[in-house]
């Protein structure tokens, strides 16, 4: 049957890798190559690329940083996301070396650009990213670019659950890089055939598994914390290696 | 023995970085051929895919590399075709709106039921001496919302999800082969399923 | 006490037993060399090589303890340059308070040669402990440190995974130990029976209080060790027929060897090729000329008659002047490092003169009872 | 180090200390303009390093061998840098019975060869000494320092693998080693997180993205004889032997120059002037590390070790930042010495040496003017003074400890 999939979060920011913690706070890490390699070895299930400074520095995709990662002869699946303008920038993307692509303030600034990228590339090579918090208990979408919470937009919603966009990324942004804090409450505002990714937060096997057991969870994504302990990834799989996850 | 040259057709849809370096680190000598001549000169053809297919049977026409494939699949050399690739072999496919395929394989594109999508690593059950290669414990990553439905017992390996039991995964008869999950993109086991598959097609 | 008739060994080694015409094992062992056929015997050590499972993931061929002396440096040399293969050097180092600035430009010179070479080194201060409880126990410093000699490069061997072992002499054909004797002259698995291993010889050293994490480098591995990582110790003085301190001193010089330059009466070494990395062994082999009457002057008159190059008169004169030569600058610095007066240390040496051959005289002067070359 | 990260024409300074975001480990400033690094060293001042230490103890206690048959733990040293201090935590306050390793580097001086004998003697541990052959060693200098400007590769190779392999080899799973580089620099973890040791850093940081493979290409003469000895050891065999490598940084308050001052007083370490430093006690053990080699770290990075050195002392707060700045005038464009007997070793011409130096000058920071003639971009006006801070290191000793000066490959080191 199909597995769910442990991924790996890559945030690069000034061509660096590095540690993002509440979308504020950075830490270098490294070239994304190497950690990107590392991860393969480690024989992680995908790897999620978000470049953070494209969008704002209007430079659109970071298409070097891709091709320079397929030329590597990368053989697990690459996503990429961050500074996706138009449908060209998505067609590029996947040309360069990406088998889908992350969408996340083109959802706000544009959703039907993002519309346009799901009828030609195809709804399973699009990730919705999505940033939410509940601010008065109110789930509210994080306009990262413009630093402000928006009510979450019943148009984006109506595209996830008419399948033109295949799963979602859900940020715990406020926990982001913090220990074991992924609320998962935040997941609950999606119709249970939603395929989500739970990203942000999560620090500890035991959140993993506790995650992988959510029906409408397809894969829980980890950033900051796989670069602790060497073979991480074994240890976030844990003993859902061979069953929930491919062993 | 000098290396095989394999063709990776370049028709605008398709994710060819990373299927040329996998190829290219098993030893073959690889290039990106669009006009026919280059087409026609390779060794081996794989036919790539990411996208809708509509879309991409319109660039294979504009740039006339459908003749070209028609003229390569009839001259016996080998062809693979993977994921959309694979499913631009058939007749017809539903995807968006009904379009012809190069009908190398008589059977039809239509969505996975529930308009659910096969995105993930999944099993293969493997059929014919392929079942000897791999146990069925073996993984491969599959990222696709239509399926190929056909009646052929060139079938030599399945999938299954929720919404639809044992639909083709691997398909091989003579010089055709193609497969809907993307063997560049899943590690050890899709190398070893590559460098099977063309030893046997190439008979290396 | 009896001289074998060809040489100038007498019969008081540990382990060692004359043939019925008053032959020693060595000059016996020698008379067969004539009709050795030496191609034959190279043929043995390439079928030997070749057919030994290698570690795949390694690419050492084998494994040699070396000390950056005269014996190792030409092996080492021999192995790879001749038998064209890789093999990884072993060493067990003195610690820095005994071992000298020769020893190192020596271990120094083999490195710089090309070779890989694994050093290990034991703990000072438990070593410093171990030597001189060796000497309180039996007058003999180097019961503890051989120990952790000869068990260096077994332990690297099932550490680095490399089950061939390159060794040296076969002590039992060359000087006479006729237990480490193999299956044949070359099998070196029976190294454990050694005089100085004798079974593992760590009793005496348990007792000590010194824990045995301590004792890692002394733990010889076990016979069952040496099966489950299928060890094999091979002598290459078998297949080498020119094999001696000549001339493998002459071999290494040739490839830059410091030897010594102090003369035969401090040290009992003849041409001064021997024991190259530190100076006590001199005055352990001086207190074994008073254990069993002969010492290093005799082991080198005795090689060399063999191979004719010394009649048996000169030897003689030669052990009478020189075989317990061992300087006071020597005994002074052994005596500093173990914290102990010379006076004690005389005093522990005459306790274990052996009296058949020798009498203390009162003033404490040691008078040979034998005659060199004849015997009681 | 991919060229991405250096293409910044004009790099974000940190207000506290002398870096900027040009620093090849990469930095990041927070928007009150503190680096990362500062922001590290800022945790030591409100961390509880009682509890720390006990996290600590706990933690390799569990290590510690229970059949006795075995060493606890291994520590990597070099018998300069944190060697001394390393041990004397392992020994003295963890209570453990480690096995020293060390890879030697063939840069020794007779200093650096007294230190280690006086380590070992001192704190009465065995060790384990990897010489790699030295034509192999030279074959791979000949290739990484024209390649990528390095002469130093093989020795952090050397000094990052073998502990590794020795883990493997002897099946004692944990490693202890002293300061995380990239905490220490540019406050890349935070404490909290307890970094430990990793392949990935390994290649990215330490080797520059090279690991020995990688050194392999179709245009040199390498092969895998000569580079085999450098590789990482197998997943596979990481895992069955459960290898781990800690960092002691995460649960003591690192001060190299405390740490320094009491194995001086407590072990008796010796220290040496250096040129191009004020600091004294590091870099004891090689002719190179603070001389040739920081020549290139300059030439490529366009600062030098000094420059390291006033930042770890403004952090510590022992100097201001405008002292640091007049220090690093002071030392930075000091000469290097002893490269005769590097080029002596390689068997290079001398004076061809600086040649290929010259190719790995970054145009960033090096401007040639008339053929030959080299400025550097990033000369500050500033005068130099002497300052207190520099009497402050107890330099008792000298690199050559009046013996004759060259490389030795193995020393004696003792009295």
């Amino acid at each position: 049957m199909i597995k769910k999939r442990l991924i790996g979060v890559i945030t690069v920011k000034n061509s660096i890798a590095v540690q993002s913690m509440e979308y504020s706070h950075y830490l270098p890490i490294g070239a994304p190559e190497v950690l990107i390699e590392n991860l393969e070895r480690w024989g992680v299930d995908e790897i999620i690329v978000l470049s953070i400074d494209r969008s704002q520095s209007k430079l659109g995709p970071d298409l070097k940083l891709i091709s320079r990662i397929a030329s590597m002869g990368l053989t697990t699946p690459l996503s990429y996301g961050g500074g996706i303008r138009s449908l060209e920038d998505a067609v590029s993307v996947i040309q360069s070396g990406a088998e889908r692509v992350v969408l996340d303030s083109l959802l706000i600034k544009d959703l039907n650009q993002a519309l346009q990228i799901s009828r030609v590339i195809g709804a399973q090579a699009l990730i919705a990213s999505m940033p939410l918090a509940f601010i008065k208990n109110k789930l509210m979408h994080f306009d990262y670019i413009k630093k402000s919470h928006l009510q979450v937009s019943d148009h984006i919603l109506d595209a996830i659950n008419s399948r033109k966009i295949s799963e979602v990324m859900i940020i715990d942004h406020k926990n982001e890089g913090l220990k074991s804090s992924f609320q998962e409450e935040l997941l609950n505002h999606f119709a249970k055939k939603c395929n989500l990714i739970a990203f942000g937060g999560v620090s500890t096997p035991k959140q993993v598994k506790k995650l992988m057991g959510i029906g409408s969870i397809v894969g829980v994504g980890v950033g900051n914390f796989l670069n602790y302990k060497e073979h991480s990834v074994d240890l976030f799989k844990g003993n859902l290696k061979g069953s929930v996850l491919r062993s | 023995m000098s290396r095989k040259n394999i063709g990776i057709v370049n028709y605008g849809a398709g994710n060819i970085n990373s299927l040329k370096n996998t190829l290219q680190n098993l030893g073959y000598k690889v290039s990106t051929p669009s006009l026919d001549h280059e087409i026609r000169s390779c060794d081996s053809i794989f036919l790539p895919g990411v996208g809708a297919f509509p879309e991409a049977m319109k660039a294979l026409q504009i740039t006339g590399i459908d003749q070209s494939l028609k003229k390569f699949y009839r001259s016996g050399k080998p062809m693979i075709g993977i994921c959309l690739g694979f499913q631009l072999f058939a007749n017809k496919s539903h995807e968006i709106e009904p379009t012809r395929g190069l009908s190398f394989i008589d059977g039809e594109v239509i969505q996975l039921p529930q308009t659910s999508f096969h995105i993930g690593w999944n099993e293969v059950n493997f059929k014919g001496n392929s079942k000897k290669t791999f146990s069925n414990k073996n993984v491969f990553f599959f990222n696709h919302s239509y399926f190929l439905q056909l009646k052929s017992n060139n079938i030599l390996g399945k999938s299954s999800i929720k919404s639809i039991k044992n639909f083709p995964a691997f398909y091989k008869k003579e010089n055709l082969a193609g497969v809907q999950f993307h063997p560049e993109k899943s590690q050890e086991n899709g190398i070893l399923f590559l460098d099977s598959l063309l030893k046997e097609m190439l008979n290396d | 006490m009896k001289y074998c008739k060809n040489c100038l060994q007498p019969d008081t080694r540990p382990n060692t037993k004359f043939t019925s015409s008053g032959i020693c094992p060595a000059c016996d062992y020698f008379s067969h060399f004539k009709n050795v056929d030496w191609q034959e015997r190279k043929e043995i050590l390439f079928n030997i090589l070749s057919d030994y499972p290698k570690n795949p993931n390694s690419k050492f061929d084998c494994i040699i303890g070396v000390s950056g002396g005269k014996d190792s440096t030409r092996q080492a040399l021999w192995v790879r340059d001749k038998l064209k293969l890789n093999p990884l050097l072993a060493c067990l180092t003195y610690p820095p308070e005994q071992v000298t600035e020769r020893g190192v430009s020596n271990l120094s010179n083999l490195i710089e040669l090309g070779f890989d070479v694994v050093v290990s080194a034991p703990a000072p201060g438990v070593w410093q402990k171990l030597m001189r409880t060796s000497f309180d126990k039996f007058t003999n410093w180097a019961r503890s440190t051989e120990l952790a000699l000869f068990t260096s490069v077994p332990q690297l061997a099932i550490d680095y995974k490399i089950p061939l072992i390159l060794w040296g002499e076969n002590p039992g054909l060359q000087v006479g130990d006729l237990k480490t004797l193999g299956r044949t002259g070359y099998d070196g698995n029976n190294l454990r029976n050694m005089n100085t291993l004798s079974g593992g010889g760590m009793a005496w050293m348990l007792d000590l209080g010194i824990q045995s994490q301590q004792m890692l480098p002394y733990t010889y591995p076990s016979s069952a060790e040496f099966k489950k990582h299928n060890l094999q110790i091979i002598y290459l003085g078998w297949f080498l027929g020119d094999w001696s301190n000549i001339n493998n001193g002459m071999d290494s010089v040739m490839n830059g060897l410091e030897i010594r330059d102090d003369h035969v009466s401090n040290t009992g070494d003849l041409m001064g090729v021997s024991s190259l990395d530190e100076d006590w062994v001199t005055l352990n082999q001086m207190i074994k000329f008073y254990k069993f009457g002969f010492g290093r002057v005799t082991d080198y008159v005795n090689e060399d008659i063999r191979l004719g190059r010394m009649s048996r008169e000169r030897g003689i004169y030669l052990v009478e002047k020189y075989d317990e030569s061992c300087s006071d600058e020597y005994i002074k610095s052994f005596c500093d490092y173990l914290g102990m007066t010379t006076e004690y240390f005389w005093m522990q040496v005459r306790s274990s003169v052996n009296r058949n051959l020798f009498t203390v005289k009162r003033n404490g002067s040691i008078q040979r009872k034998y005659k060199v070359g004849f015997g009681l | 180090m991919i060229e991405g990260i250096n293409k910044l024409g004009n790099p974000e300074s940190c207000k506290i200390c002398l870096y900027d975001t040009n620093h090849p480990l990469g930095l990041t400033i927070n928007s009150d303009g503190v680096c990362s690094g500062c922001q590290f060293h800022e945790e030591k001042d409100n961390l509880d390093w009682v509890k720390k230490l006990d996290t600590l103890k706990t933690l390799t206690a569990r290590y510690k061998s229970k059949s006795k048959k075995n060493y606890d733990c291994i520590i990597p040293i070099s018998g300069a840098n944190d060697s001394y201090f390393i041990v004397h935590v392992v020994k003295n306050i963890l209570g453990m019975n480690p096995l020293l390793v060390t890879y030697n580097k063939y840069f020794n001086t007779p200093l650096g060869i007294r230190n280690l004998a006086n380590l070992r003697i001192k704190f009465d541990c065995d060790i384990l000494i990897q010489n790699v052959n030295p034509l192999s060693v030279k074959k791979i200098v000949r290739n990484t320092l024209p390649n990528f400007g390095s002469i130093y590769w093989h020795c952090i190779a050397g000094q990052t693998v073998f502990p590794v392999q020795t883990a493997i080899h002897k099946q004692i799973p944990l490693i202890i080693w002293g300061a995380h580089q990239g905490n220490e620099q540019v406050g890349m973890f935070k404490h909290e997180h307890e970094v430990e040791m990793t392949r990935r850093y390994r290649k990215d940081h330490d080797l520059m993205g090279f690991e020995a493979d990688d050194l392999i290409s179709t245009f040199n003469n390498l092969d895998e004889s000569d580079i085999w000895q450098y590789r990482y050891p197998d997943d596979s065999d990481l895992k069955k032997v459960g290898v781990r490598g800690i960092y002691l940084g995460n649960y003591i308050r690192w001060d190299p120059k405390a740490q320094h001052e009491l194995m001086i007083n407590k072990y008796d370490y010796e220290t040496s002037k250096f040129s191009r430093t004020f600091d004294a006690y590091d870099h004891t053990d090689c002719y190179n590390f603070m001389n040739l080699h920081d020549k290139l770290k300059l030439y490529k990075h366009g600062y030098s070790k000094v420059l390291d050195h006033a930042t770890r002392e403004i952090r510590h707060k022992r100097i201001s930042r405008q002292q640091g700045l007049s220090i690093v005038k002071k030392y930075q464009l000091q000469p290097s010495h002893y490269e005769n007997l590097f080029s002596e070793w390689l068997g290079i011409d001398e004076q061809a040496l600086q040649f290929v130096l010259n190719q790995h000058r970054s145009s960033l920071f090096w401007q040639e003017d008339i053929p030959g003639n080299w400025i550097f971009k990033k000369e500050s006006n500033l005068k130099h003074r002497s300052f207190e801070i520099e009497k402050t290191f107890n330099k008792n000793s000298d690199l050559n400890r009046k013996s004759n000066i060259g490389y030795i490959t193995v020393g004696k080191g003792y009295p």
